[in-house]
């Protein structure tokens, strides 16, 4: 077991492409997308249920370590701040062999 | 009035509407995502095809360049002229978006006004489905333009990151397909639209009920949002494409297109675009409000063209062309 | 029992076989999500269509309105009956449920008892669809009445929303699909089926093979779960469809009907539904097991009609029937 | 950075509209919404291979602050209660601009 | 409320069936699954754009006991050893009646 | 090199370069999931199932029989040979995966052969898709063999499940539905393929080519892994499916098939699998790259295969038989 930080990513899916480079950049060992999501927040209800991707999230989930977690987050806010949603970074332990 | 009833017992219409009942008497019913999309890609694919085959008889004479370029003029001055109309009332962002909006086309208004015609027994001719590839995209780049302009002074930090603009624009996922099967519908002629005919042909109808049944539970839903966008922007979602299928009117007829050409080219720039330039917007102004843009198109203009836009255009076309 | 194996040879008995055969063997074929939703809802749009365009052929004659009544007493008084068979052995609230399973009907079943008479060169009127789309919600509401009538002693507190309910029971996607592709086939006719035939009419039996595959799945998968369920009711799923089966082909002996359309309502009030009626119960009776009355629906009854109910009833309508 | 509460809610997915409203009333902020979800649980599988959504769940994630998750908590219960589920509760930094 | 370990596995959809299988074994009182999950990590990019569900992950949750979650973590290990993938273990408060 | 010009002018071809060209241009064209899965179901289903019915007129012959036998033999022989090429080079591992995706078979090459030679107004006999359905297994169980073998001395402790990898070779979903829907045609025969053609050979052709469209952008998108592969895979990925070819194309000669089914004969023995061998490798040799095997199969010997290969062996063919 290893202490590692747990960081959820939510924004739209148009960005998934953006967003995922530069998790990459920002040295993510790996994450995990999750694609579909709808939802609410300042910007309103996003449906999911429209025929473009405009209304689409996409959820991702990134473990790493503390100081991945703060390059991430540096590089994450600025596409919050554009196009909206969150960044939640929590604690975990990472069962590796 | 009796064209307006006879539109109405057109299934694909009479769909539309089942989907917004579904929605006001809060039906569960929703066709699955990504169903409409599928739908939605099958409808460009199989437009664009057919238009291509008879792009392929016809080739590129001059009177249809001509006409190709009267549609792209259009797509270049609608969003100017709305830009201006709205940047006092709704701010730099949205005008732009909604300029754009406008400026650009919906297929799905098309291939409805293709069945609303198709249904009297008239025909159109292949090189429209060209002028509707034509039209999709400039109006993007327009709006953005018009957008940096008035901006500038502002905000010299935030730019346009352009290579992504123009290709969101011109290669973006519709537009592409679209494109791509005129291309190949011309390429292959007769022989590939005999292979790919029962799909793009015989099921075309209905795909098109199901895909309207979606747009109307859709248009439906997002009516709720309308009271946000207040008066103004309702009544511009109607009185634009009003004046916009005056202009294509004239324009028609001093081109001389005969009747079924007229009214989809007038259908061309009636409408306005709720797929390819929202997904443009996000990235180019993401400070405009898609609950504005994108429900004037979806809510209101595509009802409103496919309920009463098309058939009064074919009666005052019908009468202006003797 | 040539009919048995004759039946058998039907292509979409067969795939429903493969399905199962597919679980069996511990294949991982699997239609993916939503495409069993999406060929499901094809299948109501196109047999509602079809249904509307007869309709408006044969109008709604005194005859036709006989049948229809008598559906929707079937569909009232088999919950009934049912209910009180239940309760003393699995609860009220299963009762109950089981009651709304058995008293409404299964589109499918109704499809393939189509598909089976079409194979024998036999049609049915197409207001039989009518009666299928009214039978298949008020069973839900006698089953939630019979619940709150056996629990209003006990519990005060908790209350049926019935507006909810209602709206679950009339308004439920596959209802309101099935009924508004009717009333628009209705309204359309012959123009409107010529549009969509390719589709609703073409490819029917072709889409009704792979829904039956992805049903033979389901079954299959849900099979394991049976002998939760108990021998009281795997007989009751086998049971009383086959009582409801000897009253349908009574009463349309009464009415008259030809062969035919006596084992399309016979059909009807044999089959016990596993898409509208557990939508309902989740909300109305919570505490009723879906493991019980999902189960003996789709994996027992669904089975048992389509492989052995339809033809027997078949042969015994054509044997009555001389 | 921000400290937050995290909510994650996990019941049947014909109740998501109602959930959806319950946590609206309760001041949620935004949530993320991922539709489709399998399960198992007291009710035994929930294997969303079936033809109707009854035997489909939901995932929502909330995040707010400690006082928002409690009214949350307080509206999800009964949910819960009649119909299944899960919902946890967790910590977490949002990273905000 | 009841402190609870939340487990979060990600791996290979192909091994769903005997991850399921394995959480059910260590005692699992209830798991949520979300299929069709994407990522990167290891062994490159895991498209779920495929044709095939072999570069398609799983995503599982969790909500147990200290105890139960060792067990789990046990039991996942050999999979991601032999298949990839991450398990998380943080902690939350179970809303509970 | 006319014959090379000729099959880019089939549609199903130009949607394969549309969705290459889609990837390179950077468009966000994409054929949303499970989409492309569905495709690839229905044209299991619908190839199986005209194979079926042919084998129903035909019955199995000797000839047929033999036919039958070579194939399984070059499934059974490819892998052979072509792991011993490479064990050298890349391992024990990646050797045993690589050469079983080369003794396995693709549908869809075998389906795009079909679809040119039908361009070019000759059949094949629907034995042949018993032969793929025969050909899809064994060559995953001789890689896996052949890996154990090599593997015996090191590693008692890494045990393969041979049941687990029986039922993922013989019964995966795609083998299962093929062969599944093989029997079926064949029992069913002229009757029920009067009642599924309008599905399965309708649509066939349109169907054929928005899949290609997506293999196209699957294949291009692969395309960036290849440098990874480096030269000696990618010239195996082309030089062992022209050698399996000519072996093919001798074989043909041997057993005197016409051109049709020396063709398609040809093209089962020189395509590559990369949807049933995959799934089976990822279990049985987990620490195979799929990188490199998923890849040479659907980047490179898959758009060799279709765009090159198909032709060029009719071409050969056609020279040889005069
Ligand atoms: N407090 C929140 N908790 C969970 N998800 C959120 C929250 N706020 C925003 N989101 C997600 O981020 C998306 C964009 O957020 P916003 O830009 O605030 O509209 C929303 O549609 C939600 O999916
Ligand atoms: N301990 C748990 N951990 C994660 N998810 C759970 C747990 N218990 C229940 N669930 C989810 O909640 C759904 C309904 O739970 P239940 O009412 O217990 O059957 C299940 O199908 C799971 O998706
Ligand atoms: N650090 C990480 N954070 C989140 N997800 C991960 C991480 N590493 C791996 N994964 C997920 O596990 C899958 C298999 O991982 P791997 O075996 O490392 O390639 C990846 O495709 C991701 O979905
Ligand atoms: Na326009
Ligand atoms: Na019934
Ligand atoms: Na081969």
């Amino acid at each position: 077991m290893e202490s590692v930080k747990r960081v959820e990513i939510v924004t739209v899916a148009v960005e998934r492409a953006a967003l995922l480079a530069a998790l990459e950049r920002a040295g993510a060992p790996g994450y995990t997308v999750l694609r579909h999501a709808e939802g609410f927040g300042n910007r309103g209800h996003r449906g999911a249920d429209e025929l473009t991707d405009v209304f689409e999230n996409v959820y991702v989930l990134v473990a790493c370590t503390q100081d991945v977690a703060e390059r991430i987050a540096a590089a994450v806010r600025p596409i919050l701040n554009k196009f909206g949603g969150v960044c939640l970074i929590s604690d975990a332990q990472s069962v590796r062999s | 009035m009796s064209f307006l009833a006879d539109n109405l017992l057109n299934p694909p219409l009479l769909f539309f509407i089942l989907g917004m009942a579904a929605v006001l008497v809060k039906s569960d019913l929703e066709l699955p995502q990504p169903f409409p999309k599928i739908l939605s890609l099958y409808l460009l694919f199989a437009i664009g095809f057919k238009g291509g085959v008879e792009l392929s008889h016809s080739g590129v004479t001059p009177r249809i360049a001509m006409v190709l370029g009267a549609a792209v003029m259009m797509a270049l001055v609608v969003p100017v002229y709305s830009f201006f109309l709205l940047r006092g009332r709704v701010g730099v962002d949205n005008a732009a978006a909604i300029a754009a909006t406008y400026g650009s086309i919906s297929a799905v208004t098309f291939i409805t006004a293709g069945a609303f015609l198709n249904a009297t027994g008239i025909g159109y001719s292949g090189y429209l489905v060209a002028a509707m590839a034509l039209m999709e995209s400039p109006a993007i780049v327009v709006g953005v333009l018009l957008y940096r302009m008035a901006r500038r002074e502002r905000s010299a930090a935030e730019k346009t990151d352009w290579p992504a603009l123009l290709r969101d624009s011109f290669f973006n996922g519709s537009v592409f397909l679209l494109t791509g099967s005129l291309l190949i519908g011309a390429a292959t002629g007769e022989k590939g639209w005999e292979a790919v005919s029962p799909l793009t042909d015989g099921l075309f109808k209905g795909v098109l009920c199901l895909f309207l049944l979606d747009m109307g539970i859709v248009a439906a839903r997002r009516l709720g949002v309308i009271r946000k966008a207040g008066l103004f922007l309702a009544g511009f979602s109607v009185g634009v494409p009003l004046v916009n299928a005056a202009l294509a009117i004239g324009l028609s007829r001093l081109m001389g297109l005969d009747r079924g050409d007229a009214l989809m080219f007038t259908v061309l720039c009636a409408s306005a675009s709720y797929i390819a330039v929202p997904a443009a917007m996000r990235l180019a102004v993401p400070k405009a409000n898609p609950s504005y843009y994108v429900t004037m198109a979806l809510a209101l203009t595509f009802p409103f063209n496919v309920l009463v836009g098309i058939p009064i255009c074919f009666a005052v076309i019908s009468r202006l062309w003797g």
